[in-house]
């Protein structure tokens, strides 16, 4: 696969293996610091210009007992020559701080057959026989497996250094991998000071030399060199999470008011938020529940003030009455449901695209709402601008659905230049017209002006019961009537706003798939690999579920296959009792099927971890077979 | 044609508002209902303290009590069952010009409401808060409140309710930061009123718990106390209601009570016999939530830019060049 | 219209009209009692084997003004020869306590044009003179729009027995309808005398002398005289309401539990049971909230007392993530929604079946349940029996949609025979055999047997994580997977037992009409009148909305179209922007269109009342031409 | 096969249970962990009361105290956040054979499970409840919860908290038909296992506050109580802990305290010093709501046709003929 692709830069050691890209993971027990390692490795081949992908390995406990299977933590990084989009399949490489973690990868199938394992090997000289028999008995097996291990004396090493070689082990391992690499070291250690920047130089400074002590060993121990071609960024980017991209959009927004309750996965991006907020005059409330946190954002955004509720599943389905309101009173609100496993408590840390028909179609009676999924991390930062508008604009609830891979995986995109068209004008306060009516709706648009308390002359009182134009409780029916086709209206009129779906790919042909959120990248290289076989096949991925761009059916039709690929639930015909009369589809399935009365297909997975492009593969190939 | 703030102000200093000004649609409660006293009262204080209708926001939950911001001409929420204190919050949290008053039912404070309600108190953000105490559901036709009598019988209880009814002054005054909890009942208004007034006075989160009849579920469940006047205690103090002597020689049962007290607060609130009319704690030392949380710069889109920039910087991978000249700057 | 059928019985009158059937509306002020006389009026005509539907009017406020327009409360009676299965459309005879009240029904369009109009005359003597003028004007414009204007003295006559009139002139307007109904003078003496049976004799004695004194009244001075044959019942049966037949439902099914919070209109159900649960050794628990409430039926569920809440619109939204967790930990449930008005508060006292949709797709996750909707009367009391039944048998929640029109309306059925079938077995206390595993999901039906506390050996934690058969916090891909698939299983495993669905009138031909829900009599005589005129259409209802009965497809596809009509808010394709591209469609179309991909045309309305079989035959005839 | 009820008793009173028989899965809580007491105290307390362990079932909600459920060799439910105490009386209404736990955190029981917290006292029903007050959120990785104290750094307060602690005793004590409220701290397990056997040989609803280490978020915070004894203050009295004379030496704060004296508790728990570690309240003449709901007849198959055919009888139209022999009977 490794080819060598042009002549090294100068001063590089030209006897690298030049590669195109290389997924690395590095795995310790929660605590050693493996993250911050992958992270920081990520960030370095992304100040060269790399592209880079990087996924979280997060344990699902708290504290999971040291070397234990799923107590693996730490991080991939998928690193290529141009940019990428997903983290890809398998470890071509794996860093392990101990042989426990490293067989929780290899169970879960991360690692390439064959692929390279850089293992630490205090634990053959463990004092308990059983940890360093644990020790010996994986070595063997991988390298009986055709694995190309190496046993790496890291604890041994850093103890040259550090009294606490658990907490210098990651940046040795740091610069082992900047050496094998091929990547700058004098970039390195910016990083690691970048990395280290709020502890001072006493913590910057011995770490980077064990950054230099791993470069050293691996310069002299390791015969292993690689090198990715990378082309230096000419323009300013962003290194950031999912989480931390919603942080910035909210603070670009123009939103004030952030009222949430803690839940994971949602909640590092109130964290962030809670630092950056105050800075310029936001607040981020923390409530007392996700109704209340649902009802704080509502009564300030109704006082002028948009605000956004952050949260995840199950604080998602309690905040369906408090949404319901505010479709009802059409005041406008931005929810983020930063998708976890579920159903109920389900898998806190885990990837999951399980809410979007209950996002669509939760809280009771008919409450239209904008709804829209998350592509990248970039998107994380741009949809939540965009939906402050259309909250605003539309007197809106717009559901912005992101989902735990994203919240913690890291992309560099351009960075934004700011723009004060992204904020709300000024609350409004002058007077109302005389005969203005607080709920005006256009015919054709269902759009009303809203009244904003402290405007003179526009009292009136806001209600969650059915309501006439001067928003008078209505017990006419045809009132009731007229009031659920505004709100309606609205979305259609939204809905004239959007651009035809676009197809990536081939534009018509065998099959497409159509996906949304995070599994953008991955279903979009899953599909070049088949087109590179040959294959004419396309991909359509909807950033707008409810309601839907234009020209779908149309390009569907353009192909003799449609499939929904999600990371969610489906059943398939033929196991067990499953046949077309209870199959339950996919999300996004179930709704284009309505909606094109086109036979799509599905395929899901819930395995709490995002979609990989190579079992999309698998999954394409079988469909076009 | 639009008026600026100022405008608006000098306006209305023109001609002082009267009662009818802040007068909305016509109430639509029972005759006899306690919820009427309560509403001409707060007319009454909008009208004494001249506030512009359009700074006035009247929130509620669902219930007969729920109905109230729809009888008053300022801007109304009448929003969902249990949930008016935290749309309060959430006006009043970036909006310290409004004046906020919310009104909620025994069922809407003290059943689906209580976290609200115990949180509320906590946070202490300025507002006036009425709870309308009829002792049952009103307007779902009749059902056991938490704060309904040991052997009412209702809808849901129709052999008689089991449990004692929850105390909500008890509660109030367990609660840290709980700044100014009080009593009315709505059947004596000239207390009401500075209860009331009082109440609008106080820098915090004031609770009223006002007694108020329910003739069409409740019809004669307050007339002990309403026919005799000794089992009423009013808790009069310099700092709380000062009764007018007309007043004094009906409700001879009178204690002087320190608002400030809360060790006796606790006790007179949990004492069986008489009903304590009047302030029962205050404490004007307490922080405000809004007032911890206000911005100590202005929301201004320069600040924005400014702030968010210096985010990105934090991230931000400079290509060769304009790193150093970034570095430069 | 009306004709004579056949020979008077012997004894009655014989220059009475016979009619196939009457509507007779009777409206007052609320608090004076006609609904009280309309329920006897049925009571009455059901005794003597009418078939009878009756619909409460029910002002939305709880003390509307006395004489105001919004104010009408009582009671509609459809009689008729045959049973009948919904309200009608319009009034052939109207019974009005003021002229105001008569007003709210003439522009709700509720009284047939020119039909008969018996107006309580006092008025025009009131000494307020804009009564007295509102009185005549009323008057005046009915006579001169053609409609048959009785002027009544009730107040008048019932003065002459008691002192209050306002409390007895519903029994005077009874005695007055039995006699223009040609009704059994005894039976309608029994029927009052079972109306204040609680009250005692002082009550009963004067009411039956204002009946009689009615009675009366009519012999003497009106000249309506109708009769609409009956056949004697040959069965016992009881008349109740929706929600009396769900609390009857409730004790005959064998849970003992019942645990909710107020709200209209489900609370009249949890009303009934309080008063008759612990009569049997049940509980009904008022919450402290709907979530409490939904929590509280979980845990005893969980311990062995398959338990229900019940609850409407704004409950339900609450309840979600309780559902989401009974749905993971395979606990049973049953949760009764009596739809109201929505979205949000809406209009809590009016009828709507707009929570098909969030029923199906809420909570957050992939949360699998059986959703089934009552068509009647008789069903609100057998679908609770067959929804516990479901529950304990799957481990599954089962949602039972019912709503306003139905909560409230009343029809004769046969008399259930109680049979212990009904009842679940005994709580199983016995120890569990070595080795079996709390959720030993059989791979084809998904089903495990459910292990209760006090089970020797059984001991374990249930937990709304993701688990393992052992009920063990899986952090495994694949685990995770599983056991989302065996909750899907357990639908596919019971919609295997359903019975295919059925097409009632034509088999095949041009116009299939699909619904669910309070809809199906007024349906079913839609499409019986367009049948009428030649056309060939037929109609089929919906008991289980998930999983669907097998053969629907096979079904739609033997008719040129489709159409779902459903009493809650679809978009229509030329209305405003409204096109296919962005059509939002009834809550039931929505699913069978994704399911059949056949293209189901929808009409839906939301005006708060249950759809009129008139107005249902004008879209069938619009869709026919 | 299937043995009986009682053929399980016979059993089980063979052999004496042990803690080990209690013991469920490996605790996965931190080193240092405060849960980690309250776990051996709990089964501790299994063992001394020889609990058949299928009969007992400990209900919790969602964070690190939440997983407690799952280290008991018992029944568990591991449920939703805030949720633990509705689910443990729904448990409990119609099987008083169970013996009840619930296990919750600051969060879960303070935040959101504020109102089914004041409502559980107000219900009564016999159960123990540990509230594990590690004043942080743990599981959610350092929020601050209520009880989190003033100026602490957390996630979701980077610049410290604002508001002052709730105190949960203080609320506790406020709610009408609170009949057990005390007080324990990890690090004190003598006397947290007397009061866990306090809590529950009281017949009703038995509220334990455990100051709980949170070595993880909060690592040194305990620690000036931990070290001075007399920053403890110990509330003894013959109807509460009677601490050991060794224990009495090392903590000579100690205050006689008769449970019965609601006022003085609440004295005790509004004190800003000492840490009052003991029984605040105890009255078991408050009514459980299981017993106020107890069936007062047998809930069988026959009951039931019985009270449905009556209830049927109330609507039924009869046929002529039958309605004479109806009559007749
Ligand atoms: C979520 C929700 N649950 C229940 C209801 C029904 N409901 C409306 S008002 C009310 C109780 C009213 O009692 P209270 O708060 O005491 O007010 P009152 O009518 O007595 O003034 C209830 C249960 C609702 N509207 N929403
Ligand atoms: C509805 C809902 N909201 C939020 C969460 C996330 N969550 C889990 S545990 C927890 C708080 C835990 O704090 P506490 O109750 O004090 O328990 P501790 O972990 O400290 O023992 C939160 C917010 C959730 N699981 N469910
Ligand atoms: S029901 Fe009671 S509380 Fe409601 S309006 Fe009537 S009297 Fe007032
Ligand atoms: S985070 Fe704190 S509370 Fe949770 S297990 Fe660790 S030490 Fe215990
Ligand atoms: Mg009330
Ligand atoms: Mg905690």
């Amino acid at each position: 696969m490794a080819t060598r692709l042009d002549s090294p830069p100068p001063g590089i050691d030209d006897t690298a293996t030049v590669l195109e890209e290389h997924i690395i993971d590095i795995v310790s027990d929660s605590g050693e610091g493996a993250q911050k390692c992958g992270q920081s490795l990520a960030g370095i081949a992304a100040r060269m210009g790399n592209g880079i992908w990087t996924v979280e390995i997060i344990p699902a406990e708290i504290q999971p007992p040291a070397r234990s299977i799923e107590g693996a933590s730490g991080n991939r990084t998928r690193l290529a020559t141009g940019p990428v989009g997903n983290g890809g399949d398998a470890a071509d490489l794996v860093v392990a701080f101990n042989e426990q973690v490293l067989l929780g990868r290899l169970r879960a199938q991360e690692l390439k057959p064959g692929c390279i394992v850089l293992m630490e090997n205090m634990w053959e000289s463990n004092p308990d026989p059983e940890i360093a028999a644990s020790y010996v008995a994986v070595r063997d097996e991988l390298v009986a497996d055709g694995y190309q291990v190496y046993e790496i004396p890291m604890e041994e090493k850093c103890l040259e250094y550090v009294a606490d070689p658990r907490r210098g082990k990651n940046m040795f391992v740091l610069g082992l991998l900047c050496r094998i690499y091929s990547l700058d070291l004098d970039l390195a250690r910016e990083q690691v000071a970048f990395t280290f920047a709020k502890k001072g130089d006493r913590v910057i400074l011995p770490n980077q030399q064990l950054l230099q002590a791993g470069w050293q060993w691996a310069e002299e121990s390791l015969d292993l060199r690689f090198r990715i071609p990378a082309t230096p960024p000419r323009e300013p980017r962003v290194v950031v999470n999912g989480n931390t991209a919603i942080g910035l959009g909210v603070m670009a927004s123009g939103m004030e008011v952030c009222a949430m309750y803690p839940i994971t996965p949602a909640t590092s991006a109130s964290h962030y938020l809670s630092e950056i907020f105050e800075k310029v005059g936001g607040v981020v409330h923390q409530a007392e529940d996700e109704i209340a946190a649902c009802a704080f954002a509502i009564g300030a955004s109704y006082a002028g003030k948009c605000a956004v509720t952050i949260t995840s599943g199950p604080g998602y389905s309690l905040k369906q009455e408090g949404i319901g309101l505010a479709v009802m009173a059409e005041i406008p609100l931005v929810i983020v449901n930063v998708q976890r496993g579920g159903p109920s408590t389900g898998q806190p840390t885990k990837a999951e695209q399980g809410d979007l028909l209950t996002s669509v179609f939760g809280s009771h009676g008919d409450a239209p709402k904008v709804v829209m999924g998350v592509g990248d991390i970039e998107d994380c930062f741009y949809s939540i601008i965009t939906a402050r508008r259309i909250a605003e604009t539309f007197n809106m609830v717009v559901v912005v659905l992101t989902d735990a891979s994203l919240a913690t995986a890291q992309q560099p995109f351009i960075r934004p230049r700011f723009s004060e068209d992204w904020l709300a004008p000024p609350i409004d306060q002058s007077p109302i017209p005389d005969g203005a009516e607080p709920y005006e709706w256009d015919r054709d648009s269902g759009l009303a002006r809203r009244f904003i308390p402290g405007q003179p002359k526009g009292m009136h009182c806001l209600t969650g019961l059915a309501h006439d134009r001067s928003s008078t409780v209505a017990y006419d029916p045809s009132i009731n009537q007229e009031g659920l086709r505004n709100r309606s209206m609205k979305l259609a009129a939204f809905q004239k706003t959007l651009m035809p779906a676009a197809v990536v790919g081939d534009q018509e042909g065998e099959l497409l798939v159509v996906g949304w959120g995070s599994t953008k990248g991955a279903i979009e290289e899953a599909v070049e690999r088949v087109r590179a076989d040959g294959h004419r096949a396309g991909s359509m991925h909807l950033k707008f579920l409810q309601p839907m761009a234009p020209g779908i059916a149309e390009a569907m039709q353009r192909f003799e296959h449609v499939m929904a690929v999600e990371n969610n639930y489906c059943d398939y015909v033929g196991d067990g009792l499953i046949d077309n009369e209870n199959r339950r589809y996919t999300n996004l399935a179930w709704m284009l099927r309505a909606r094109t009365l086109i036979d799509i297909d599905c395929w899901g997975e819930v395995r709490g971890q995002p979609l990989k492009p190579g079992r999309i593969e698998e999954v394409l190939r079988e469909k076009l077979s | 044609m639009a008026l600026t703030a100022t405008d608006c102000v000098l306006l209305s200093d023109d001609e002082r508002s009267t009662i009818e000004d802040y007068e909305g649609g016509v109430p639509r409660w029972c005759t006899g209902c306690g919820d009427n006293a309560i509403l001409t009262s707060l007319q009454r204080l909008c009208r004494d303290e001249q506030l512009p209708q359009e700074k006035v926001v009247f929130v509620s939950g669902i219930g007969c009590s729920g109905r109230f911001p729809h009888y008053m001409n300022t801007y109304g929420f009448h929003g969902l069952h249990g949930r008016a204190l935290p749309v309060a919050e959430g006006i009043k949290i970036r909006r310290p010009d409004l004046h906020v008053f919310v009104n909620t039912g025994d069922g809407d404070c003290c059943s689906i409401g209580t976290a609200h309600w115990i949180h509320a108190l906590r946070y202490n953000m300025d507002m006036t808060v009425v709870m309308h105490d009829n002792r049952t559901y009103g307007l779902t036709k009749h059902q056991a409140s938490p704060t309904s009598p040991l052997g009412l019988k209702s809808n849901t209880t129709p052999y008689g309710a089991d449990l004692n009814p929850l105390d909500p002054l008890s509660v109030t005054l367990g609660v840290t930061n709980a700044s100014f909890v009080a009593q009315a009942v709505d059947w004596i208004p000239e207390l009401l009123h500075q209860i009331v007034s009082l109440a609008f006075h106080h820098k915090g989160f004031s609770f009223i718990r006002v007694l108020q009849r329910c003739p069409e579920y409740l019809p004669a469940f307050f007339d002990p106390w309403v026919q005799d006047p000794a089992r009423v205690l009013l808790l009069s103090h310099q700092d709380g209601i000062q009764p007018a002597p007309s007043l004094s020689r009906t409700y001879r049962n009178q204690e002087e009570h320190d608002p400030l007290d809360l060790l006796r607060a606790k006790d007179i609130a949990a004492g069986a016999d008489a009903i304590p009319v009047g302030i029962l704690y205050r404490n004007p030392e307490i922080p405000r939530y809004e007032e911890l949380r206000k911005p100590d710069r202005l929301y201004t889109p320069d600040a924005i830019a400014k702030g968010f920039e210096a985010e990105l910087d934090r991230f931000t991978i400079w290509p060769e060049q304009e790193e150093k000249e970034h570095a430069a700057t």
